[in-house]
């Protein structure tokens, strides 16, 4: 039997999908710097204080845009805004319910299209015929309109007092007609998985619906939704953007990059430039991180597109 | 392929009364939450004359009782919608009174208009970047493609037409007009408002605008369908024919490219419905996007019900589309 | 050469039994009420005895139902009709959860050794997930060492617990799928062409693992394959099956050296020897055309289309699996004759 | 189908009639992927004469079908690089040939078929349309035409009803079907060489024995060389009039057929030849060769089979093997080619 | 030079001015009631008077004479020979069938409110049916309504109306420049739609294609206009900007002639030499107002009321929206209106946080860790104006603030209510020019009427005491005393008087903008303005 204890294959190249990915992605340097404005923009989102000492809510009206000083230097380094807030302040600040806003949709859309998705191509039939009902109405609604119905029925119904409060009211919204393009791509994954013979070698050792599908169903389904995540993220930021000139989504006084940036749009045209740069740039710059990572992902993950 | 297309118009129907209910349960709830929408018909800060109010309720069809009850989905008034859509009535707007079928007979196009130019735009520039993207793969022109491609998607649309409107367009309406005069094409191509004495014209450069939405993933796609396809064991086998490059990317890639891309584009038509929401705002188009918005916000109920059903139909024809071109494009999509 | 295995065995009990197993699969058409308007017939009234310790080989052609039938016998499809005893207990219509005590006895070893493994979870995982499917096969504490031992037994180095699939070869791979199947120390084992995608130089490893397998542990294999010269070495008995029907069942010198149904003697022709010395000795039948689509086959006999002693007797009758008057083993034909075709003739 | 007549001067100048057919001579072909580099032919040499069979033998990875690209090319360089060698038809030397006139020889005088005739053909064209092309794009003929064409081929490539059929797509085509379909495509322009890169592979053994019938028909009707890539020596033995057998980008013997299956002067020949189950032998359990293929990145030193060979010594190890010739017309490339030539068993 | 003069294409725009239009409801006189259908129909009908761009107040146009003994019983007298475009004659029956139109509820037009003081007005507005005689019980139901005619409405004789009010009103001369009471010729309510898309007028322009809601329309001067106010231009084209839009782009390329630039654009504009010498700046006659929920108990102390007042800094907020577009306001009566200027809130409408901290104080302060919640509907500025506001209060007093905003008929809906639990916006813009509209429609009526909850006999009894006095002057008079109870009161603290800043390009000349009716985006006199050469 000697021939039985073969000799150790291709012993390097170990790890799963995963890890190769990440190994691919470390060495690109459009994700590195990804990486580090994403660090950077949690880092404003977690920790405000970091980055400014000054309240965003002390606002004296006389003092309204005023422009930046030199070297960012002074009172106001950034200068103020509209309100006559100290504009950093309120920039920084504003992050936190951007990204808060963000990740909250992306997680809630991803959660409930990952299990809509599985439960449909798993097990088929009327389930399936119901979900992929619900899929088609959802997509016929297209995301924006969707959430300016939603929003509208809820304006001024909420305070907003804390964090959560703020971004409830457009989190349900975004989140409602968010989580379509995840079940899809979780469903198809999950009817060509479905047949894989390893599932079924699974189903025939016994193993019950919900041990396929979390253990083996849900980490082949999860590849295809996680490539979409970051770039998702990214969209979602600019629809808050979008929103927030539309005059719905977060509401002031409490402020979002959205909100900062509707605002500016309006006193661009103006010349207070800068109260429409530094919101787009942050923006830009972070959708852009957000996309690239997104990009980067997608490709490590489906080495076909390499 | 008759009996496929009956059963997808079936299964669209059903799609388009499962839309139409919703949106119908949630302006009644809009309405049963929000307040009664008639007031508005008074315009300003003023108080109506109860029997007035009741008069406009009565106009309207929201004097049911149903609409003061929270949570009622109004089934009644939502059977004598139906039947009046049925029989092509579409009622009236609360704000003026206006018919909302001559309203969609003006807007309609003007968003087609904008569709028009913004599918051209994407498709041109996605195929041509895509295309070349896929020839270099793995080269500079790839990775500068893709980037460029990324960050114009990062861009919120909004954004890029707010710059052109309010930097760009005057000084080169009045440079164009200063060369070609202002009745010329040029004169009115880069107007920074739409204007209906010159529906095509100016309405091209939001089409343009609005094309970049989803410029990034339309060549993402692109790329990838085709460097499968350059791939492919049929390409190979042309090539095992002698024939040329050229021949082969014409007869055996694109076409089989053009499936996904197709796809693609089915997708992007709900997409780009979004778009135009800020697009039309922004440049002062009077279409759908805008129409619904504002419907929404005035809570003019059956506006947003007729406008979001005309969306959805759109949506759920172009996916009709979109199947049956599967099928010319490829054979072995057989539907009997 | 005749009768020199299986009839000796009759006096013990089979351990898979089948009987007029039929498969159906329904093609449905419709938007929200599907109606059903038509069916494919994948297997259609097949009968099969298992005895322990031996090897019941199926062969046909592509899309004759013999995975179909696989799926049957473990218990993954359910049958249209007919019974599938299992040690004498009927397993054939019993929900998921009343089939799992019967799923330790019966286990299925697949194909294609890159799909069957999960690629996200290590060796050691795959492997040991049958005793976290029954936990009370083995306690917990042990079954690391459980996993090891499966490893070494199917000839690999118990370290490689921790690798993943795609670290190692096809007959690697295929030898986990078999630790796999082995955990829970099943009487039979089908084997759904265990083989064929391996290339020659290792299918024969497979292949002497699968036998040493079953003289260590008195295993009782369904082996699956379309290549009849690897099933007429592991096969004690065959079964020839076409479009959903046993044509001819027999031990392996009654199907090989003694084939009687045209079809049997059609496919013994076709396989090719390596042996150049033979070229054009060989009674050689090349049958016309493909083998019909299971949704309407042919009335009569499946294989009149191509058969060339069909009369019009076949087009109407179905011939049964019968010894026949001056048979020697079950052959589902009217015109059944012996007919030499492996050996050079010329 | 009588003589054909052809102006070869046309299409390749400079054609030699007294050289052979088709030479490939030290042909090395190599990968780059990812910074590495993968040899996955190395120094492949045979000859192929008219109305010869030639088969090329090997395990999976051995190299066998990027060889027939190469003769073809119509690999994707990159990854692909020729580095070495030369294919010769009619002694000319393809590899020095421009792209114009390596186009002219495709389809003209080298075809190949390929093993999965599904994903070969384009699903989205009739297959009429598929083999019409060719009359098209290298005679120019009118559309009309090459459709009448198409239907001659594919009735002599003994599809029935073929007037009907030339309008369908290949998806409605049953596997056996295809693969005629492929094979027509492939005899179109009548060209001298066929290359049939294991044209049965996917098939089962009925309609296996079906297609080698029709192509050892064809062969012969047009006295035109084939090179035939399988891995299955039983279709080798039934068809073949010389061996080739590649190990690991190589090609490690070369013979007429009966000296292959009967004196083997390779020890991975005999191993093989070995561990093949017979239909019409039995024996209880099967020899084989122990260990795993070879990764053609990392190949081993010395003669890349002696992690696996039988009468590996040290030499092996170290020293890559010569082209030995133990007799006439058989070469091997083995330290102990005499000597495996010489045990009978 | 202008290149629209060289391109002469489209009805000699030599001509032609260009003007910005917002969306209209109805081009019938009665049904519009929005400033930008009046905008259009004060330019093809005449009305009974013309109100003064100067001082606002009423000059006869098609009347020769209005007069009244008691204030109550109205004679007018129409001049003699005047026709509609179409050569219908301008008499007392066009009129009174205008009216009648409007008056009628089944109609359902929005300045049926208008002639609620006339005698007959609640024949034609009946209530509903009690509920036991609704068919389902889900609808309501009217009983069919017969009378057709106002019966306080009768044409003494052909020339002369004779109309009786049911309460005397001083003001009502005021009244009649306006949209509900204009003309409507008989052929234009046979055939209505026709005459919403091409109205049959008396004024001095006239459109020879239909106007299209969408799209503007171009009106031309009526050649055979034999009324007193003529027009000087050839013609008139409106481009309409839907709500969001707005002309400024279009005014710089010269594509409009007269536009007011939005907020951001203002400075630009305002800095810009070449725009100085056509720009006009004048006080809009709306305003804003702070209103208080008298009827919550938080805010019934009115040096709570007065504190407020005081913390708002008005020039500071001005300087949030732009300073040139708001005033800071001390009055409940602007001064551009008749009676307005009385300056009535004095130092309670002046900045001044020690002070507002010490009223606050004095009035025991404000509860510990309650916000104010300051409610606003959400369009326009009126977000960032009153978070402005709340951001001075909050500075001043230490009180925290939450901005409630909702969409206008829901603000409306709820502050009616009263529902509101804080500040509310109210803003106002006059229907005719007299400081009685000013203080009767918004505070009178009683606590349960208005929607500040306020009441007060006195003030109460000074608005019925002006209603019947014998001249406008003294009536006049008598309001501003109500407005100085007002003051006193102080239901509502005023905030802002809008400003508008136009301006016109330099193809116009003799652009004069009528103080009370112009529109939000740019408007002019358009009987005089002309076209330099
Ligand atoms: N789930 C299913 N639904 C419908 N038809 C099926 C299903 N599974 C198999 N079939 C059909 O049943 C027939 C038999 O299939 P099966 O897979 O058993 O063939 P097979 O003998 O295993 O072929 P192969 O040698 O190619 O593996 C085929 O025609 C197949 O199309
Ligand atoms: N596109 C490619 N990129 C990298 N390596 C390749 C590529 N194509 C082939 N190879 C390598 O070249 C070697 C030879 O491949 P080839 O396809 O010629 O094998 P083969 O003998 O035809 O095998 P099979 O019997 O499986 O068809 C393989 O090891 C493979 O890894
Ligand atoms: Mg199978
Ligand atoms: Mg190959
Ligand atoms: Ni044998």
């Amino acid at each position: 039997m000697s021939e039985l204890t073969a000799p150790t294959p291709t012993a390097e190249r170990q790890a799963s999908l995963w890890s190769d990915a990440f190994r691919t992605m470390r060495k690109r340097p459009d994700v590195i710097i990804a990486s580090l404005v994403l660090l950077f923009v949690f880092a404003m989102a977690a920790f405000p204080s970091l980055f400014t000492d000054q309240d965003p809510t002390v606002c004296f009206g006389r003092d309204a845009k005023q422009r930046p000083g030199t070297w960012f230097t002074g009172e106001h380094p950034l200068g103020t805004d509209a309100f006559g807030c100290d504009f950093a302040a309120t920039l920084v600040h504003g992050t936190r319910p951007t990204i808060a806003l963000a990740l909250s949709v992306i997680v809630a859309s991803v959660v409930v299209g990952l299990i809509l998705g599985i439960l449909a191509g798993y097990y088929g039939g009327w389930l399936d015929t119901l979900i992929s009902r619900a899929l088609d109405v959802f997509i016929v609604i297209p995301m924006l309109m969707g959430a300016v119905l939603i929003l509208s029925l809820f304006r001024g119904r909420v305070s907003t007092d804390t964090l959560a409060e703020t971004i409830a009211v457009p989190f349900l919204a975004l989140s409602l007609f968010g989580w379509m393009e995840f079940c899809r791509y979780t469903r198809a994954a999950t009817l060509e998985t479905k047949n894989l013979d390893y599932v079924v070698a699974a189903k025939c050792l016994g193993a019950s619906d919900r041990r396929i599908m979390f253990k083996h169903i849900l980490p082949n389904a999860i590849v295809p939704v996680t490539a979409v995540v970051p770039t998702t993220i990214g969209g979602i930021i600019v629809t808050e953007a979008a929103l927030a000139v539309l005059g719905i989504g977060v509401q002031p006084p409490a402020t979002s990059w959205g909100v900062l940036l509707s605002k500016g749009t309006e006193w661009a045209g103006g010349g207070y430039v800068y109260l429409f740069a530094w919101p787009l740039g942050l923006l830009i710059l972070t959708v852009f991180a957000f996309a690239t990572f997104g990009d980067a992902l997608r490709d490590a993950l489906d080495p076909k597109l390499r | 392929m008759g009996r496929y297309v009956i059963r997808r118009l079936l299964q669209a129907l059903l799609t388009l009364g499962i839309v139409l209910f919703l949106l119908h349960y949630l302006t009644a709830l809009s309405v049963q939450i929000r307040g009664n929408p008639a007031l508005l018909f008074f315009g300003g800060d003023r108080t109506p004359d109860p029997g007035m109010l009741a008069q406009v309720e009565r106009l309207y069809g929201l004097d049911n009782k149903c609409y003061e009850r929270t949570g009622d989905p109004c089934l009644a008034p939502f059977v004598d919608r139906l039947q009046n859509f049925v029989q092509g009535d579409f009622g009236t707007t609360l704000n003026g009174n206006r018919d909302v079928g001559q309203l969609l007979a003006i807007y309609i196009p003007n968003t087609l208009r904008l569709f028009i130019f913004a599918t051209i735009t994407l498709v041109a520039v996605s195929m041509v970047l895509g295309t070349w993207a896929a020839r270099h793969r793995g080269k500079f022109i790839d990775h500068t493609v893709r980037g460029t491609t990324i960050l114009a998607d990062s861009i919120p649309v909004f954004l890029i037409l707010l710059s052109y409107v309010y930097i760009v367009a005057v000084p080169l309406t009045r440079w164009a007009r200063d060369i070609w005069g202002t009745e010329s094409f040029m004169g009115q191509v880069f107007r920074p408002n739409y204007n209906p004495d010159y529906p095509w014209t100016t309405i091209i450069i939001p089409g343009i605008i609005v094309g970049t939405v989803g410029l990034a993933s339309m060549t993402r796609l692109i790329r990838a369908s085709q460097l499968e396809n350059l791939g492919s064991d049929f390409v190979r086998t042309a090539k095992a024919k002698g024939l040329k490059p050229l021949r082969i990317t014409i007869v055996h890639v694109i076409r089989n490219s053009m499936i996904p891309i197709i796809t693609g584009i089915g997708f992007l038509f709900a997409f780009m419905l979004s778009g135009a929401v800020l697009t039309e705002g922004v440049m002062g188009i009077p279409g759908m996007g805008r129409m619904i918005f504002q419907a929404v916000q005035r809570q003019e109920g059956n506006l947003v019900i007729v406008g979001l059903t005309v969306s959805a139909v759109v949506v759920v024809f172009v996916s009709l589309i979109v199947d049956l071109l599967y099928a010319v494009l490829d054979p072995r999509i057989r539907y009997e | 050469m005749n009768a020199e295995l299986g009839q000796a065995d009759r006096g013990v009990d089979p351990v898979l039994e089948a009987k007029d197993l039929v498969k159906h699969f329904p093609i449905q058409r419709g938007v929200v009420v599907k109606r059903t308007v038509g069916h494919v017939q994948a297997v259609d009234g097949v009968d099969l005895k298992l005895y322990p310790g031996k090897t019941l080989g199926v062969v046909g052609e592509s899309g004759c139902g013999k995975s179909t039938l696989a799926k049957l016998l473990v218990g993954l499809e359910s049958p249209t009709s007919g019974s599938i005893k299992l040690q004498g207990k009927e397993i054939g219509n019993l929900s998921n959860r009343r089939m799992r005590p019967f799923r330790r006895d019966i286990q299925l070893v697949f194909q294609d050794p890159y799909t069957s493994l999960n690629p996200r979870l290590t060796v050691g995982d795959i492997v040991g997930e049958p005793f976290e499917i029954h936990p009370e096969v083995v306690p917990r504490a042990k079954r690391a060492g459980e996993v090891k031992e499966l490893l070494d037994m199917v000839g690999l180095s118990p370290d490689h617990v921790n690798r993943y699939p795609h670290q190692f070869s096809g007959g690697q791979r295929q030898r986990i799928g078999i630790a796999r199947a082995l955990a829970l120390r099943p009487q039979v084992l089908v084997c759904d062409e265990p083989v064929s995608a391996l290339d020659v130089s290792i299918q024969g490893q497979v292949i002497n693992l699968l036998e040493r397998l079953q003289n260590e542990l008195g295993l009782a294999y369904v082996f699956i394959a379309h290549d009849l010269s690897v099933v007429r070495h592991i096969a004690d008995e065959v079964a020839v099956m076409y479009l959903g029907k046993v044509v001819e069942q027999g031990t392996g010198p009654e199907i090989y050296d003694h084939p009687r149904h045209p079809y049997t003697q059609a496919l013994l022709s076709a396989v090719p020897v390596p042996d150049p010395d033979l070229r054009g000795q060989r009674d050689e039948i090349v049958l016309q055309g493909d083998v019909p689509s299971p949704i309407d086959p042919p009335s009569g006999c499946r294989f009149r289309t191509r058969c060339w002693k069909a009369t019009d007797h076949c087009a109407e009758e179905v011939p049964s699996l019968d010894v026949g008057d001056n048979g020697t083993h079950p052959t589902a034909c009217f015109y059944a004759e012996e007919r030499d075709v492996t050996h050079a003739v010329k | 189908m009588a003589e054909t007549v052809r102006v070869i001067g046309d299409t390749l100048p400079g054609a030699d009639f007294n050289s052979p057919l088709l030479e490939v001579d030290g042909l090395h072909v190599e990968f780059r992927v990812r910074g590495e580099r993968i040899p996955a032919v190395r120094g492949a040499s045979f000859t192929l004469e008219q109305g010869r069979t030639l088969a090329v033998v090997g395990e999976s990875g051995s190299g066998k079908s990027v060889t027939s690209q190469a003769i073809m090319g119509i690999l994707d360089t990159p990854p692909a690089k020729i580095t070495g060698g030369a294919v010769r038809l009619h002694g000319v030397d393809l590899l020095e040939q421009n792209e114009e006139t390596r186009r002219a020889v495709r389809g003209n005088h080298i075809a190949i078929v390929f093993q999965d005739a599904l994903s070969a053909l384009n699903p989205l064209w009739s297959v009429g349309f598929q083999i019409g092309e060719l009359f098209r794009v290298h005679r120019g003929t009118s559309r009309k035409e090459a459709r009448l064409k198409a239907i001659e081929l594919l009735d002599q490539v003994g599809i029935p009803d073929a007037k009907n059929r030339v309008g369908h797509y290949p998806h409605q085509f049953s596997g056996g079907m295809r693969q005629r379909v492929m094979i027509a495509m492939a005899l179109a322009l009548d060209p001298e060489v066929l290359i049939a890169d294991e044209p049965t592979t996917a098939l089962d053994v009925t309609v296996q024995a079906q297609i080698m019938r029709l192509l050892k028909r064809i062969q012969t009707e047009r006295r035109m060389g084939l090179i035939l890539i399988t891995h299955d020596l039983g279709v080798v033995a039934d068809v073949a009039d010389e061996v080739a057998v590649m190990y690991a980008g190589e090609v490690v013997e070369r013979a007429g057929i009966r000296d292959v299956f009967k004196r083997p002067a390779h020890p991975y020949t005999k191993a093989l030849l070995r561990a093949i189950p017979r239909v019409d032998t039995v024996g209880q359990e099967l020899e084989v060769i122990g260990g795993l293929p070879p990764n053609p990145a990392r190949l081993p030193g010395g003669c890349p089979f002696h992690p696996r060979c039988f009468a590996a010594e040290d030499k092996c190890k170290t020293e890559v093997p010569p082209w030995a010739e133990p007799a006439e017309f058989h070469g091997s490339r083995c330290h102990f080619a005499e000597e495996v030539y010489a045990d009978e068993r | 030079g202008d290149e629209s003069d060289v391109d002469g294409e489209g009805g000699g725009s030599g001509g032609t001015v260009n003007m910005q239009i917002g969306e209209i409801r109805s081009l019938v006189p009665g049904g519009s009631g929005e400033s930008e259908g009046y905008r259009i129909m004060k330019n093809v009908y005449d009305g009974l008077v013309y109100y003064d761009r100067e001082t606002g107040e009423p000059e006869n146009l098609v009347a020769e004479d209005i007069s009244s003994e008691d204030n109550t019983v109205w004679t007018i007298k129409i001049k003699d020979g005047l026709t509609f475009q179409n050569g219908e004659p301008v008499n007392a029956d066009a009129f009174i069938r205008s009216w009648d139109r409007t008056a009628l509820a089944s109609n359902s037009l929005p300045l049926n409110y208008f002639f609620a003081t006339f005698e007959g007005y609640a024949e034609m507005n009946p209530d509903p049916l009690p509920e036991d005689q609704w068919a389902d019980p889900e609808v309501p139901e009217w009983a069919p309504i017969d009378v057709t005619h106002l019966s306080g409405v009768t044409a003494v004789d052909d020339l002369t109306i004779e109309v009786k009010l049911s309460a005397p009103f001083i003001g009502f001369p005021t009244m009649l420049g306006y949209e509900a009471f204009y003309p409507v010729a008989e052929e234009c309510l046979a055939d209505l739609e026709a005459c919403e898309a091409k109205p049959i007028g008396n004024g001095p322009f006239m459109f020879e294609e239909p106007y299209d809601i969408e799209s503007g329309g171009t009106a031309v001067r009526w050649e055979d206009y034999a009324g007193d106010m003529p027009a000087h231009i050839d013609a008139v084209n409106w481009k309409v900007y839907l709500e969001g839009d707005d002309c400024w782009a279009d005014f710089l390329t010269g594509d409009i002639d007269v536009c007011r630039p939005t907020a951001a654009d203002y400075e630009n504009a305002m800095n810009d030499p070449d725009l100085e010498s056509r720009h006009i700046q004048q006080d809009d006659p709306s305003i804003l107002m702070l209103a208080f929920p008298l009827y919550d108990p938080q805010y019934q102390d009115v040096n709570v009321r007065r504190a407020i007042s005081m913390a708002i800094d008005r020039e500071g907020v001005a300087n949030v929206v732009g300073p040139e577009r708001f005033y800071a306001l001390d009055q409940w009566v602007p001064e551009s209106i008749l009676g307005g200027g009385t300056h009535s809130c004095g130092e309670y409408c002046t900045y001044d946080p020690e002070a507002a901290a010490a009223l606050l104080e004095e009035a025991g302060g404000w509860p510990e860790g309650e916000k104010m919640q300051i409610w606003v509907n959400d369009a326009a500025d009126n977000v960032d104006i009153f978070r402005a506001i709340g951001d001075s209060i909050s500075q001043s007093l230490g009180i925290e603030y939450e901005l409630v905003t909702l969409d206008f008929p829901e603000f409306l809906a709820t502050r009616e209510e009263h529902g509101v639990d804080g500040p509310f916006r109210s803003g106002w813009s006059p229907d005719y020019n007299l400081n009685e509209n000013y203080l009767e429609p918004i505070y009178g009526g009683g606590a349960s009427v208005n929607d500040q909850g306020y009441e007060n006999a006195e003030y109460d009894a000074k608005i019925a005491e002006a209603g019947s006095a014998a001249t406008l002057d003294e009536a006049v008079a008598l309001y501003a005393e109500a407005e100085a109870i007002l003051a006193n009161d102080m239901p509502s603290v005023p905030v802002f008087g809008e400003r508008f800043n136009y301006f016109y390009t330099e193809r116009l000349e003799n652009v004069y903008v009528h103080p009370i009716y112009s529109g939000p985006g740019g408007d002019c006199e358009l009987r005089e303005v002309t076209i330099a050469e």
